[in-house]
């Protein structure tokens, strides 16, 4: 009898956890050095080419409905000749206190076991919650069914959905990727080594700017980067707790040049 | 090569031959997946991708990169993780190469004329009416014995296929094969050739500087070898802990590099070299070099004092003497050039300036610095020919020389200044054949369009340049079997010289000998893949490198055909030429450099460069580049008017209003980008863009700045002088949008990219250890 | 109590038959207004809706930041409508007023069909609408219930709630007239209106058990509808977009909603005394007392505007800044912004004027520019927020496109349409309640309590 | 059976008398009125018990547990995280306990109604359209055959314009 008492206590205990998980299986983050990224968007091309991205034309791109689930963000500081530019790449922060998976009434985005926010197509219904509670306008709607212009579509990636009318999406973290180590690593009973996964952003950076890895892993290269006194992650005040860290950029005050 | 992070490459040997197949090291063991690579690979175990390596040719950078095949289409690229150039990572235009083979523009079977040149029409034939047209016209020529009327013009290839077309070229008896790119970086080869005696580009090792200092090189985006330097970009940053090197950008236009630089120094343009000038006119001066001549240093440099070049660069005198002071004082060092620097008319005596500057400070020939690439007996890119040009062609067709043009991959009508009249001259060229896999508008006005494989269909190899220091060739192999009807570029030319045989002995019949070559055995291999591994098998037997770690060949090749090339696993630096005075002494900048039109009439510097994933223009078919948005800009599917925007605000001028820019020459209509990176004396537009022919994503999309340029160049190297006019900027009645990504270009104070001053990042430093 | 009277002392004997008249006796501008209602029901709305369906959400305005747009401005509307007749009818039915009682018929019928439009808005919203049952909770084989976390199942319940309560008591407290109008009329629509009235009689029991179960119905309502509009303000308020997440957004949603249900209902009862020629049931002195309520309405709606307004500034954070900025100073949003400001705040302040509150023309333009004024609220709550968001990279500005703004102009034709069927189908006004209004026939004048 | 006496007046204060008079004589009574006349009636013939509270009462409660054990219950069933909130999470619990118990209640309310009231019945029953319209009836039932004059008479006596004599089903 007591047993049953204790096993609905625990239950309880479980269902009362905030996040429920006790701890994540893995905690996928990717690490940004700001200062290495030179804006030179090679990222943006390699995740349309793995994600299936959609391409929307000129007048798509005008409606601001462009599909890039991950962006180089470029702001302009100072006026000519004192003139200062900051890139950064942002893509789903996949936050563990996530505003966009609260806003789902179908469930459609929940967090998994990896610590990563999943967006499951199927059940989408397109209320647009999720992209509006979205600090960090991540989330791309398929406003109309987009299909590539054969033969384009040879080269779409068999390992990622095509999302059809009506679906909200966004960036993985290149789940598939994820996928694939991991169970690799579970048929050879071992943990996923560090810097076996490279989503397509991370593999395709040529200033090695972003590193992507396990958080709870101590010794794993995200971990050691994550620890740099240059840390920070945007919009912390929102209390979203994202997974993407970025490490800020070396700059000077833009006074330089008056010397 | 200690690559063990996730992938291995997988040996794989087939009846003749074998090839690279690249796996997770965790999939199942080796030797289970054997896919023979000309059977497209169906059969084998779908949904698990076959990773294949072969060569970029997406532009003349030479990265050695991986395909992703999935049931026999090519899926994903990326670069190869063993090669030196790419080191696995690959940039934005490398990883469209997929739109390319599968463009819906592709041409899709061989095409004839058929009506009136450039008109766009043309009728399908099968490949054997086309060789034969080609081959009968060719044998025409040489019966008519004008066998040096044939013109072959080809961006510069550097491994066997240019070998091939070279000594067909010479067989047939023609000296006119001409390496044509816009971006070919002549101009540096020909001042690194003078200054130092440079036969290759160096390696420009920006990995271990600790100050860069460059004069207008957009390495980020375009420069040289994009990838590979932005990788040491990103060492040099942050590569080493503690340890940040510093990048100084000196250009009046900032590009996507100088936008990440500590410094941008807007020079007038056409005045960098003169400020380069200036810097080493400081150090040597300082008595801070050490080397030979210092006294006809000091003397030659005598005439670029920082206040003479303050006052015609309108960068201050103090602040050149704190550069100089920092290139000196910071060890390595290192200045490059290039982009726009080289493109004044000029652009040959920036150049050199730079090399002097790098030689006064000793950064030639040391780590950190510039890095010879050394001249291998086997493995080396061909040297320059500098005296034949563009221009050479343009003249040969008017002058009527110019009988038989074929054109392979090289789009000259989009990418030469309208002003060279170089359509005007072609039309008068009696027959035109192009090798292209696209209706750009060089194929456009072809009699007849030969179309080639894709390069991810195509064997051919590449011997890197500039390399990293050492040796890299690099195997191109198909990774996909060829989609269209269509034929490699090697191979065509072995047909070529098949059927030319044939039709001497036919000549021979009719009892006259006039057609006598192509009797050596290299063209009468059966295609261009064993041509390859021919000349492979030759390379093996002489060179040791080669033989030691594998003795039999096709142990070699087959390790060649995986690893996606050969390099050797380091070199000695070689040892750093001198910059001499004399040789440098006739190439001095009198002066800022010369601008067509008058200030009056025409009062903005005009600045054209290489938009980011479009290059010259060949980008502009793939969806994927053409909604990029450009890193500095935003800017999607158009061109675009870079203004300051206190000028913008002179001329009445809102963003995204359509402007006129007029030159002396022409005058084009963009939208205008008010961009404070920009002297407020100079207007930019990006080249890529306003493609007349070249596929729906293309066509008509933009404006093409080639259409205003006075059609200079240099006398030395022959290389176009792309910034050398001015402009005028007007308001334009046109029709035209803009559309770019951004909604803003200012942050608001909101802390999104936070950033640490360097002295904060010292202080960060010093707590850490 | 006599003051307190709204109706002159009319006839029982008229009453049931003026009631009926209105129901049995058709003209043929009524006619002609429902045909024209209809055809904009199908013009403006089903077709542009089935083009949406059948193309996909990108033939709206709707973009990357804005992904809210006039769709769910008009849903808020029309709930904020449905606070006029049943919270009204229920908070004066338990004040005991007596001026509630020939008006709160057609209240709770406006009711009842602004929250079916407003639910429909729900589905032209959707980006799959024909996935519409997902939002529904109940066991299915996708083996997946709903996420009640989210805010909008909190609105799925609420409203469906709402809707279910409003229905009820509608019907509830017509029995006793559907009854009276059974007793008059002849043919289908006897039959109709005999299974409608359940066999009422009138007894004391029935009497006694109706008007208990009322009050119950009215004590539930209230709170209900307080709820419907907080609830449907959390949607806004619980998520972290500046000009969305305001706390303030709950009381100011319900008091935006009994504001513009009110002035709804002014607008409303000035079409329907006109159309129906009852002007002796609802009389000046009906406006008079709305005039009241508006104005009192009108102030403490004023006061949470400035409140929300001073907050945003006084945090003076680029967010709340920029929001601000971009809704009062940007045009065109700041034309809106000052409109709506001149219509609910300026406007309002001449109903003090006795004669102003007693005149139908200009309690006809105030009320109708109230409710402009509210749609505009509700537009720029969402168009000025969303199009500013956290990352100034990603901002746009949202228009509407024609295909909304259709559909926009069609959800108004179907509440009218709603409207005009049910004035013909059902007791308008509320014939027993009316007969308490004039008074309990007593031989001697012992007269209400 | 013997039919009823429905006698009709005027006014509520003779109509409200002759019931008194006739209750008091121990005649089933019964008023049929065309408004509600609870105030009235209950000065003149005692207050009747509210039995629909009980009903409404329990609805509420009934709605709460069902609001509580559905929102946790299918919580508990899909074990789907997000937000970093718990599964169980007390606000949305609360809230949708908060509209059903609302909505149950209303429910029960209307079928207490239902019971309590009779209704729907849709078989005949006595009844005369002038009560509904400006009528008051007082229906008087278990009257013996000898009393019908005595009742008739007390009936008019009291005010009423018309008594009629009707068959019940």
């Amino acid at each position: 009898m007591s047993s049953i008492f204790k096993r609905i206590k625990d239950k309880l205990a479980d269902y009362r956890r905030p996040g429920y998980y006790k701890e994540f299986d893995y905690h996928w983050a990717i690490v940004v050095d700001i200062d290495r990224c030179n804006g030179c968007e090679a990222c943006v091309v390699a995740c349309y080419a793995e994600n299936n991205i959609p391409v929307v034309g000129k007048k798509g791109c005008d409606d601001a409905r462009i599909f890039n689930w991950i962006r180089i963000e470029k702001y302009i500081e100072g006026e000519y000749p004192d003139v200062r530019v900051k890139f950064i790449p942002i893509m789903c922060q996949q936050c563990d206190r996530a505003p966009c998976e609260i806003g789902c009434p179908v469930y459609a985005t929940y967090h998994n076991q990896d610590g990563l926010n999943v967006q499951v197509y199927n059940r989408c219904v397109g209320t647009f919650t999720c992209a509006t509670y979205c600090p960090y306008d991540v989330r791309r709607f398929n406003w109309f069914t987009y299909k590539p212009d054969k033969p384009l579509d040879e080269q779409l990636n068999p390992d990622v959905t095509v999302r059809e009318m009506g679906v909200m999406e966004k960036c993985t973290f290149c789940i598939q990727r994820i996928r694939y180590a991991k169970d690799a690593a579970k048929d050879e009973e071992r943990r996923v080594r560090d810097g076996e996964i490279k989503p397509a952003c991370v593999q395709s950076c040529p200033t090695g700017a972003l590193t992507f890895g396990d958080l709870k892993d101590p010794n794993s290269e995200v971990s050691r980067l994550a620890r740099s006194r240059r840390r920070y992650r945007v919009f912390e005040e929102l209390n979203a707790d994202p997974s993407v860290i970025y490490l800020k950029r070396v700059m000077g005050n833009g006074k330089r040049s008056h010397d | 090569m200690k690559r063990r992070d996730f992938i291995k490459y997988l040996g794989a040997g087939g009846i003749g031959t074998a090839m690279g197949i690249f796996f997770g090291k965790n999939t199942k063991p080796p030797g289970a997946k054997l896919i023979p690579y000309l059977v497209p690979p169906e059969e084998i175990v779908p949904g698990v991708g076959a990773w294949y390596s072969t060569l970029c040719a997406q532009c003349g950078a030479g990265c050695g990169i991986i395909v992703k095949v999935m049931a026999g289409r090519a899926k994903k690229i990326e670069g190869n993780p063993l090669h030196p150039v790419s080191r696995g990572r690959l940039c934005a235009m490398g990883q469209a190469a997929p739109q390319g083979l599968y463009n819906p523009d592709r041409i899709k079977g061989p095409l004839k004329r058929a009506g009136s040149r450039g008109s766009e029409s043309f009728m399908e034939v099968s490949w054997e009416e086309a060789l034969r047209t080609l081959a009968e016209n060719l044998a025409g020529l040489k019966v008519k014995g004008s066998a040096e009327g044939l013109y072959v013009l080809a961006p510069p290839l550097r491994g066997h296929l240019d070998a091939l077309i070279r000594d067909f070229t010479a067989t047939f008896g023609s000296p006119n094969y001409l390496p044509y790119d816009l971006f070919d970086n002549r101009n540096l080869a020909f001042a690194n050739a003078v200054s130092m005696g440079m036969e290759s580009l160096p390696h420009y090792d920006i990995e271990n500087t600790r100050y860069l200092v460059s004069f207008g090189a957009d390495f980020s985006s375009t420069w040289l070898s994009p990838v590979n330097l932005s990788y040491g970009y990103g060492q040099m940053r942050q590569g080493s802990p503690g340890v940040r090197g510093t990048l100084v950008q000196v250009e009046p236009r900032m590009s996507l590099t100088g936008a990440n630089a500590d410094e941008w120094v807007p020079a007038r343009p056409g005045t960098e070299g003169l400020v380069a000038l200036a810097m080493a006119h400081v150090i040597v001066a300082e008595g801070r070099y050490r080397g030979r001549e210092a006294r006809q240093w000091r003397s030659l440099l005598e005439a670029f004092s920082p206040v003479e070049v303050a006052k015609v660069s309108e960068v201050e005198e103090k602040r050149i003497e704190r550069l100089a002071h920092e290139f000196a004082s910071t060890r390595p060092s290192l200045a490059i050039g290039g982009d726009v620097l080289s493109g004044y008319t000029d652009g040959v005596s920036g150049l050199v300036a730079v090399n002097i500057l790098n030689h006064v400070a000793g950064n030639i020939g040391v780590k950190g610095g510039v890095v010879p690439n050394p001249v291998d007996p086997f493995f080396s890119a061909p040297g320059r020919d500098f005296t034949r040009s563009i221009s050479t062609v343009r003249d040969a067709a008017e002058s009527g020389a110019l009988k038989t043009l074929l054109t392979y991959n090289a789009n000259p009508l989009f990418t030469t200044p309208d002003n060279l009249r170089l359509r005007e001259s072609l039309d008068k060229v009696p027959f035109m054949a192009s090798l292209s896999s696209f209706m750009d508008e060089t194929t456009a006005m072809a009699d007849l369009v030969l179309p080639v494989h894709h390069f991810l269909e195509d064997w051919a190899d590449d011997f890197c340049s500039p390399s990293v220091g050492k040796p890299v060739a690099t195997i191109m192999q198909p990774a996909v079997s060829p989609k269209y009807n269509t034929m490699g570029a090697g191979d065509v030319f072995l047909e070529l010289a098949r059927r030319l045989r044939h039709e001497r002995e036919k000549a021979l019949s009719g009892g006259t000998e006039i057609l006598g070559e192509f009797m050596d055995e290299r063209f009468s291999v059966k295609d261009f893949q064993e041509h390859l591994k021919r000349s492979w098998r030759e390379l093996h037997a002489k060179d040791r490198r080669l033989s030691g770690g594998n003795p039999t060949f096709e142990g070699f090749w087959n390790r060649l055909l995986k690893d996606g090339g050969w390099w050797p696993e380091g070199a000695p630096m070689e040892k750093g030429p001198a910059v001499r005075v004399k040789d440098v002494a006739a190439y001095m900048p009198k002066g800022a450099s010369m601008f067509e039109g008058e200030e009056a009439k025409h009062p903005f510097y005009l600045m054209v460069y290489p938009q980011a994933g479009l290059l010259d223009g060949r980008g502009a078919n793939s969806p994927w580049l053409q909604e990029l948005p450009d890193p500095m800009t935003s800017v999607v599917w158009g061109s675009w008017v870079e203004i300051n925007p206190a000028t913008a605000m002179k001329l009445g001028i809102k963003e995204g209003e359509m402007v006129t820019v007029e030159s002396p020459y022409g005058k084009i209509d963009a939208p205008a980008y008010l961009y404070p990176g920009i002297r407020p004396d100079t207007v930019a537009v990006p080249i890529g863009q306003g493609h007349r022919s070249y596929g729906r994503y293309a066509k008509e999309t933009g404006a093409n700045p080639m259409d205003i340029l006075p059609s200079l160049q240099d006398k030395g190297s022959g290389a176009l002088s792309l910034n050398s006019t001015r402009v005028n900027v007007s308001r334009s009645p046109k029709p035209g949008w803009m559309v770019k990504i951004e909604a803003t270009k200012k942050e608001y104070g909101r802390e999104i990219v936070q950033t640490v001053t360097p002295e904060e990042f010292e202080r960060m430093n010093k707590e850490a250890t | 109590m006599g003051s307190d009277r709204t109706i002159e002392q009319i006839p029982y004997e008229d009453v049931n038959a003026d009631v009926v008249r209105t129901m049995t006796e058709t003209g043929r501008l009524y006619y002609i207004f429902l045909f024209l209602s209809m055809a904009g029901v199908v013009v403006l709305w089903g077709l542009p809706w089935a083009y949406q369906i059948y193309t996909g959400q990108g033939v709206t305005g709707l973009q990357t930041p804005a992904f809210w747009g006039i769709y769910l401005a008009n849903f808020i509307f029309w709930i904020g409508i449905s606070h006029s007749g049943t919270l009204l009818s229920a908070i004066l039915f338990i004040t005991q007023t007596p001026w509630r009682r020939s008006i709160y018929r057609s209240a709770e019928a406006m009711t009842f069909f602004s929250v079916m439009t407003a639910s429909i808005f729900v589905f032209v919203h959707m980006g799959r609408p024909w996935n519409f049952y997902w939002t529904v909770p109940y066991p299915n084989q996708r083996g997946l219930w709903l996420n009640f976390m989210s805010p909008l199942m909190f609105d799925v319940f609420a409203i469906s709630t709402y809707a279910t309560s409003s229905m009820i008591f509608l019907y509830f407290g017509s029995i006793p007239d559907l009854a009276a109008v059974r007793d008059r009329v002849k043919g289908w629509r006897k039959e109709v209106y005999t299974v409608l009235s359940l066999g009422w009689r009138g007894t004391d029991a029935e009497w006694h058990w109706l008007t208990k179960a009322y009050t119950f119905f009215a004590v539930f309502i209230i709170p209900l509808a307080v709820s419907v509009h907080s609830i449907v303000s959390w949607d806004f308020a619980l998520s972290k977009v500046p000009g969305l997440s305001k706390t303030i957004f709950a009381p100011y949603f319900v008091v935006g909603a009994i504001y513009s249900g009110s002035a709804g209902i002014v607008t409303l009862m000035i079409f329907l005394r006109r159309g129906l020629k009852i002007e002796k049931y609802i009389t000046k002195t009906h406006f008079d007392k709305l005039g009241m309520l508006l104005v009192v309405m009108s102030l403490i709606w004023s006061y949470i505007n400035v409140v929300e307004v001073f907050t945003g500034w006084y945090a003076d954070t680029s967010f709340e800044t920029e929001s601000l900025r971009y809704r009062m100073f940007t045009p065109p949003f700041s034309y809106m912004y000052w409109l709506m400001i001149f219509t609910n705040t300026v406007m309002p302040l001449f109903l003090i004027f006795r004669k102003v509150r007693r005149s139908m023309a200009p309690a006809l333009i105030i009320s109708l520019g109230i409710n402009v004024g509210m749609w505009i609220e509700r537009y720029l709550i969402i168009a000025t927020s969303l199009p500013r968001k956290f990352h100034p990279y990603m901002w746009n500005d949202y228009i509407p496109s024609l295909v909304e703004i259709s559909i926009t102009l069609g959800s108004f034709c179907f509440f009218t349409m709603m409207f005009l069927m049910f004035v013909k189908l059902w007791p308008s006004v509320s014939i027993y309640e009316v007969k308490e209004d004039i008074g309990i026939p007593f031989r001697t004048k012992k007269g209400h309590h | 059976m013997n039919p009823v006496l429905l006698g009709l007046y005027k006014y509520v204060d003779d109509m409200i008398d002759a019931a008194g008079r006739l209750r008091d004589s121990g005649y089933e009574v019964s008023i049929l009125s065309p408004i509600p006349l609870g105030h009235e009636i209950e000065e003149a013939l005692g207050e009747p018990k509210n039995h629909i509270r009980y009903f409404t009462f329990a609805g509420a409660i009934c709605g709460f547990f069902f609001g509580i054990i559905f929102t946790l219950g299918t919580a508990a069933m899909y074990v789907l995280p997000r937000g970093g909130r718990p599964i169980f999470s007390a606000t949305p619990t609360l809230l949708i306990s908060y509209e059903t118990s609302i909505l149950i209640g209303v429910f029960f309310t209307l079928i207490g109604f239902f019971l309590m009231a009779r209704l729907p019945y849709y078989k005949k029953r006595v009844y005369d359209p002038e009560v509904n319209v400006d009528s008051f009836g007082l229906l008087v039932d278990g009257i013996r055959e000898d009393k019908y004059g005595e009742v008739e008479r007390v009936l008019k006596e009291h005010g009423a314009k018309e008594v009629k004599r009707l068959e019940k089903e």
